[in-house]
């Protein structure tokens, strides 16, 4: 019962890391049409930026600028780069987005090299908030939490309070209408993927110290963004959050508990062979769901496309 | 515009043949190894090991039969279709000695493209010398005439690591957690094997495999660790699956034993730092502190003044070089294959790091002393990363598994 | 007994709560040609997309020569010899004039899914597409890629496709839509020609064209059928009078 | 044979199949693939060229669902390395079991093998196309992959599956021992299945493939189901992929998870887009380049990957049409006959636009050795120079080259572009 508790917070905390990613790919995707396969890379930005700031003035302002770095990168390559690819349609960005992520992490490791870097989180939260049975329950991790819902709220407050979000909200639905309503489109585009650049830069920041900050974290975490918003449904907020905390509880209880397929099995009448080493099947029978537990949110993705390809909360399909 | 795809390949290959034609005086070693992608760091930290060693080692001595050795670099990508690829570039350009070492897959791959390569090409034959990959069956099912390997297998760092437990009356409780792949379920599999041999008592409170690479954050297993009150975990995990599964751990609150084969240097010693002292243990061979002689504390104090950013993280490296040369000049030659395999057969060679090196002739299979190495800061004279942090040796098994049996059945060429 | 060719049988569809077609009961004779009128937003593309399998109704049903296709798709009601235009030019920009033709004869023609012929290589293919292009006056066309032709051309082209698989029904939905007078009467004269002794069904806004061409009128107001019968007689209607001339009314607000 | 556009094949409609125009450029390439190994003969050669026959293929047979099926697809690594694996297997077989199966038959084994996955898969992922087909086939990669390191049995874990080629019986007296023999059998199936893929995009199904694409509506009601012709593609598709897995097994004897990943998907859809998706022979020149590209780059400097990823991201911003199209926009100069007119500030820029390329490429390279070098290490090799990383001077030079040409490719731009429009303008009153 308390490892249940304290997968159910660990949980949380994946899953509204996964949500910080995923609000702003929402975003990007709704208002451009681009579904932004380097979004993971700035995040990765965003940890590396942030641990360069760390080494002058510590943690606290590159919370802050960091962001905002990666936010103003964000923008600049979507006014010289996407602006211009734009034109030639929606699978050259995608590509060209695609061939961003690879670009992000040569220039990472040009700079910062290959190995592991040294962030870690401030001083201030090296310490166990509280324990449940043993499990201590570091300080960072509720900073995170709280980091995660105040980003929610402000969101929704724009989202749903300001003239800005009122736009937003528009376009989500009816991506052609905001164009007619004689805003400055490329403008926002901009501000949209600097916004929803800066947000994963966000992730990057806090998840850095916790998750590692090395070349390969974008990698590890690319495709499971996308995973995320399909299934939510594409240009959905609250599809992106109901999804990324079902991805982040599906990941935590998966790792969790050593279902094993022979148990399952077994459950049902087979009787397990005597001799595995032999045997076509055996790995199968010693399949575990820990070892399966990284992919069934790609499972889950197919299934939810198959059955309904507009995702769980998506009024759209494109 | 066939014409130009003709022009490019050839500017193209005429690059490629162009390298091998000069400089044929030396004695040439292709390193095939990872130089970028996520792996690079330990690539290059072996590339750099292996020039230095090379130069101070061997060509200050002036060299073997009157020629230097000479390290040609070749970036695998950790892929095996590259290794395959990379390899034929350096067959081509007249060089036969490959040394490699990250990744079993690509060792795999390249001893058995070796073997297929010295059968069908008897003139032009290559040795293989394995400096990192660990994985058991490489001198067992799976090994050959051409295949060396200078660093203990899994199974025999597991057997020292085993001795070590079993004398610690403390640990009741063993978790064991691998990436899920060969070389993490040959570690749990030995552990379970000798631990149950060695000490019946002790119960393996969790055995598991993760996806490798595959896991963001190792929360959910350290609290499965935490709450199975495991004494101490043992664990085959390398690179970012280490740092990732020791930092959630130590957050847990986690305050025994981690007992790892790869948690050093590339950054990880550094990110462990003071959280990982009395809990990060390694097992491995090679002694940095307290430096064993003079010899090897200069030769770590030249390394760190040439390379102030590597770490000497692989010392068998130094092994290498010195038991190749010795081979190559007791075969009197540098192309006879044969010959120099025989010389390194059963070469009894005293090391660097104060430790007899025998290159077992059953198997290829070194046999030397294996160490339980602590990460701490204490008594630290050669740290890794600069981190003021490193490997220190806490207890020696002396020249570890020296009979144990081997189920190759070598076959020898005339 | 000889079936309709289009039969609509108390055919319903609802958006969400919006109902756009109400209990519609229609039959279109073979070899008829039949106009559907209305004023906009009275449900013409939709009831045109029911019948050619675009949309599913939500009850009711359509019959072809009597058989239920209600519930096929697009393609199987193509195989069954209907075929349509579209209100927005509808053809294939990238190809060639040719090939858009050639794209409308193949399955027709008995080529399907064939991975084993060569397009190339089958005169008949080619000349029976030549053929159509001589029909629609797009010989000196056949080279350009359709993208770039006038919009005429494309109407025309479109009109090309629809009737190159030698479907027996031929639904054209607004063919004239944004012409001028000449290119107009240039597509009119077109239509009657290619569909001569086909069934036409077509939606048209334009009076003078429906006037022109069809035997039959339906005139449908708010999902309703309020009219069908002869030409003189429903321009001679009080019914359709009135509902156009209120609907005028509304729109005069 | 460059570009052979629709318009180009409509006009040829009537000619025969047979006619000097069309197959001429097939019969250069038979003798090209027959005559490059007088060439290039070393190991290293044969090397290079097998694994470039063998993306050539996957990536033609890419293209069958990029560029005519207008399909994205992240994850078809699947079906080329499925049939590879099938391959070792049956290798494995015909060395353990006394299977009797010719080696040069192989492919067409990896072939089936591959369409029966993609007929299996495409049931499901292609009843859509655009997101949801492209999101379905990273799905189904990802897991595919995954499958790859815990299925131990087939797929032999990370270490995968490796075999013999020469244990099968003797073809004519070969043996393919040598990498000679193996290039030979590549390069004749390379040029069946770049063929019979050609051949495919000019029969019915090849052409309402491309009418699916352009407008899946359209293509509906003129009788062709769009899920059918996408499934019959992708199947195709897949079909050409197993083949091109049989022939890297052929090639390496060995298959890893490797083939399987996104990594290797990804590099696909590089290849192909790189080469040019519009264009028949564009995966051709994209499989070149790139094999090259990471082959030979990789021999001389460690941050190729950069250099890669840099000019596929300029690829798609300044040439979307990919290195076919940059070729195929000559085509009309030349035919109105005014290439002559490029010439002359072709190439006056030549020699300022390589200095700017490998000035800037110098830049980043001093940047990379002076940040990551050993230190002492301060000399390095550039060009044939040897130069101090830590100095001011090359670092200062580079920059200087590389913004002197950049000024002077400015000032020779306009004479390009007036000698472009000049060479495009067709003379009015024709």
């Amino acid at each position: 019962m308390s490892l249940l508790a304290v997968n159910l917070l660990d949980g949380l905390v994946t899953g509204l890391l996964l949500f910080m990613l995923c609000s702003g790919l929402t975003l990007i995707f709704s208002m451009m049409g681009v579904l932004n396969f380097a979004h993971a890379s700035f995040y990765m930005l965003g940890a590396y930026f942030a641990y360069q700031i760390s080494t002058y003035v510590g943690f606290w302002p590159g919370l802050i600028i960091a962001p905002v770095a990666v936010g103003i990168a964000g923008a600049l390559i979507e006014r010289y780069g996407l602006r211009r690819v734009h034109q030639y349609g929606h699978v050259p960005e995608l590509i060209f987005t695609f061939g961003l992520a690879l670009l992000i992490e040569e220039v990472v490791q040009f700079f910062w090299g290959k190995s592991h870097m040294a962030y870690y989180e401030p001083e201030v939260f090296k310490f166990a908030a509280f324990s449940i049975a043993g499990n201590a329950f570091p300080a960072y991790k509720v900073f995170m939490i709280f980091v995660a819902i105040a980003i929610f709220l402000v969101l929704l407050y724009i989202l749903t309070r300001t003239r800005v979000g009122l736009i937003i909200q528009a376009a989500l639905s009816y991506p052609a209408t905001v164009q007619n309503l004689g805003h400055n489109v490329p403008l926002v585009f901009m501000g949209v993927f600097g916004v929803g650049t800066a947000m994963a830069g966000l992730a990057g920041v806090i998840a850095g110290p916790v998750l590692g900050t090395f070349p390969g974290m974008a990698v590890v975490l690319g495709s499971i963004v996308f995973v995320t918003i399909v299934i939510g449904g594409l240009g959905s907020l609250w599809g992106a959050l109901i999804a990324s905390l079902l991805i982040g509880w599906m990941q935590t209880f998966a790792a969790s508990y050593n279902v094993t397929m022979a148990d399952i099995l077994m459950a049902v009448g087979i009787d397990k062979p005597v001799d595995l080493s032999d045997n076509a099947l055996r790995d199968l029978w010693t399949l575990t769901l820990p070892q399966i537990g990284p992919i069934l949110p790609y499972l889950l993705m197919v299934l939810v496309l198959v059955i309904r390809p507009r995702g769980l909360l998506g009024k759209r399909e494109t | 515009m066939r014409k130009l795809t003709g022009l490019l390949l050839g500017v193209a290959i005429a690059g490629l043949t162009a390298t091998a034609s000069f400089a044929a005086d030396t004695i040439k070693f292709a390193f095939i190894d990872p130089l970028s992608g996520p792996f690079a760091a330990t690539g290059q930290q072996g590339l750099s090991q292996y020039k230095f060693a090379a130069d101070e080692l061997v060509n200050k001595k002036g060299g073997v039969l009157g020629k230097e050795f000479e390290i040609v670099a070749f970036d695998n990508k950790i892929s095996p279709k590259e290794s395959l690829i990379q390899l034929q570039v350096a067959i081509d350009q007249g060089i036969r000695f490959i040394v490699q070492g990250n990744s079993s897959g690509v060792a795999n791959a390249l001893t058995d493209a070796i073997k297929k390569h010295n059968k069908r090409n008897p003139d032009a034959r290559v040795l293989f010398l394995n400096y990192s990959a660990v994985d058991p069956a490489l001198t067992n099912d799976k090994c050959n005439f051409w295949h060396f390997r200078f660093d203990a297998n899994a199974d025999i760092k597991m057997d020292a690591l085993t001795d070590i437990i079993a004398a610690n009356d403390d640990i009741k409780k063993v978790y064991l957690i691998g990436q899920d792949y060969s070389f993490g379920k040959a570690v749990a599999a030995a552990a379970v094997k000798m631990l149950g041999e060695k000490r019946p008592d002790i119960e393996i409170v969790g055995n598991e495999l993760h996806p490798i690479g595959r896991v963001k954050d190792f929360t959910p297993y350290a609290r499965k660790i935490m709450s199975s009150g495991a004494d101490a975990m043992i664990t085959g995990n390398w690179g970012a699956d280490m740092v990732g599964l020791g930092k959630s751990v130590i957050a847990a609150g986690y305050d025994n034993p981690i007992y790892t084969y790869y948690a050093a240097a590339d950054g990880i010693t550094k990110t462990f730092g003071a959280d990982g002292k009395g809990k990060v243990k390694l097992v491995g061979e090679g002694q940095l502190n307290p430096p064993p002689n003079d010899r090897a504390d200069a030769y770590a104090k030249a390394f760190k003044a040439k390379y102030p950013d590597t770490d000497i993280g692989q010392p068998r490296i130094a092994n290498v070089m010195e038991m190749l040369a010795k081979a190559i000049d007791q075969a009197g030659s540098d192309t006879d294959m044969v010959a120099i395999g025989k010389a390194l057969e059963g070469m009894e060679h005293d090391s660097l790091w104060g430790t007899k090196v025998f290159m077992r002739p059953d198997d290829h299979q070194v046999i030397q002393n294996v160490h339980i190495l602590a990460h701490t800061d204490d008594g630290v004279s050669h740290d890794f990363d600069n981190s003021g942090y490193g490997l220190v040796v806490e207890s020696t098994v002396e020249m570890a598994s020296a009979d144990a049996p081997t189920t190759c059945k070598m076959d020898r060429p005339e | 007994m000889s079936a309709a060719a289009i039969e609509l049988k108390d055919l319903n569809k609802s958006f969400g709560l919006a109902r756009i077609i109400r209990g519609v009961d229609l039959s279109i004779g073979r070899g008829e040609r039949h106009a559907i009128i209305g004023p906009n937003g009275a449900g013409k593309s939709t009831l045109f997309n029911l019948i050619t399998g675009k949309y599913r109704p939500s009850s009711g049903s359509v019959h072809l020569a009597g058989t239920d296709i209600s519930r096929l798709n697009p393609y199987q009601i193509n195989r069954m010899g209907l075929s349509r235009s579209f209100q927005i030019t509808n053809i294939f920009p990238k190809m060639t004039v040719f090939e858009n033709i050639r794209c409308g004869l193949l399955y027709s023609m008995g080529y399907k899914y064939s991975f084993w012929h060569l397009v190339d290589r089958q005169p008949k293919l080619t000349e029976r597409a030549d053929e159509i292009l001589e029909q629609i006056n797009l010989t000196d066309r056949r080279h350009l890629i359709a993208g770039v032709l006038t919009y005429a051309e494309q109407r025309a082209l479109e009109i090309g496709i629809t009737i190159a698989g030698g479907a027996d029904i031929v639904m054209l939905d607004e063919p004239t839509a944004g012409m001028s007078a000449s290119e107009t009467d240039y597509i009119v004269d077109l239509i009657r020609q290619v569909t001569e002794g086909k069934t036409l069904v077509i939606v048209e806004h334009d009076m003078g064209v429906v006037f022109n061409l069809a035997d039959r009128i339906s005139v449908l107001v708010y999902g309703e059928i309020i009219e069908s019968d002869a030409p003189e007689k429903v321009r001679a209607s009080e019914k359709v009078q009135e509902a156009y001339l209120g609907v005028a009314e509304e729109e005069a607000d | 044979m460059s570009a052979v556009s629709d318009a180009e094949a409509a006009r040829r409609g009537k000619s025969g199949l047979f006619s000097l125009a069309k197959t001429a450029p097939w019969f250069i390439a038979a003798v090209l693939l027959i005559c490059l190994p007088l060439v290039f003969n070393s190991g290293a050669g044969f090397t290079v060229m097998n694994q470039m026959a063998i993306t050539i293929i996957f990536a033609l047979a890419y293209n069958m669902l990029l560029g005519q099926g207008g399909m994205l697809s992240f994850g078809h690594a699947v079906y080329m390395g499925l049939g590879g694996f099938f391959c070792v297997h049956l290798m494995n077989m015909v060395e353990y079991d006394g299977l009797m199966l010719p080696l040069p038959l192989l492919p067409l084994f990896g072939g089936l093998f591959g369409l029966l996955f993609a007929f299996i898969i495409g049931s499901f992922s292609t009843r859509r196309a655009g997101t949801v087909f492209a999101m379905i086939s990273l799905g189904v990669g990802e897991l595919i992959a995954s499958l790859s390191i815990i299925v131990v049995a087939f797929f032999g874990g990370e270490e995968g599956v490796s075999g013999d080629r020469t244990m099968g019986p003797e073809v004519a007296g070969f043996d393919f021992a040598q990498q000679s023999e193996v290039y030979y059998l590549t390069a004749a199936w390379l040029f069946i299945s770049a063929l019979a893929m050609f051949l495919y995009s000019r029969t019915p199904i090849g052409r309402i493939s491309n009418a699916v694409r352009d407008n899946e509506e359209r293509a509906e009601f003129l009788g062709y189901s769009q899920r059918y012709v996408r499934w019959i593609s992708f199947c195709a598709s897949g079909f050409f992929a197993g083949i091109a897995g049989g022939l890297f097994a052929i090639n390496f004897e060995i298959l890893t998870e490797e083939n399987l990943n996104l990594a290797t998907s990804g590099s696909i859809l590089l290849i192909t887009f790189l080469g040019g998706v519009g264009f028949f022979l564009g995966p051709v020149i994209g499989a070149i380049v790139f094999t090259l590209l990471q082959t030979v780059l990789s021999l001389y400097t460690e941050i190729w990957a950069l250099y890669v990823g840099l000019l596929f991201v300029l690829t798609v911003m300044f040439f979307p049409s990919g290195l076919a199209g940059v070729i195929a926009i000559h085509v009309r100069p030349w035919q109105l006959g005014k290439i002559g007119l490029l010439a002359a500030p072709y190439l006056k820029m030549i020699v300022p636009a390589a200095l700017f390329v490998f000035s800037c490429a110098a830049v980043l390279e001093i940047l990379f050795h002076a940040r990551h070098a050993a230190l002492g290490e301060e000399e390095m090799w550039l060009y044939g120079l040897t130069i101090n990383s830590q100095g001011v001077w090359p670092l200062t030079i580079a920059i200087a080259i590389a913004v002197v040409s950049l000024i002077i490719l400015k000032r020779l731009a306009p004479s390009l572009k007036e000698a472009w429009d000049e060479a495009n303008h067709q003379e009015t009153g024709s």
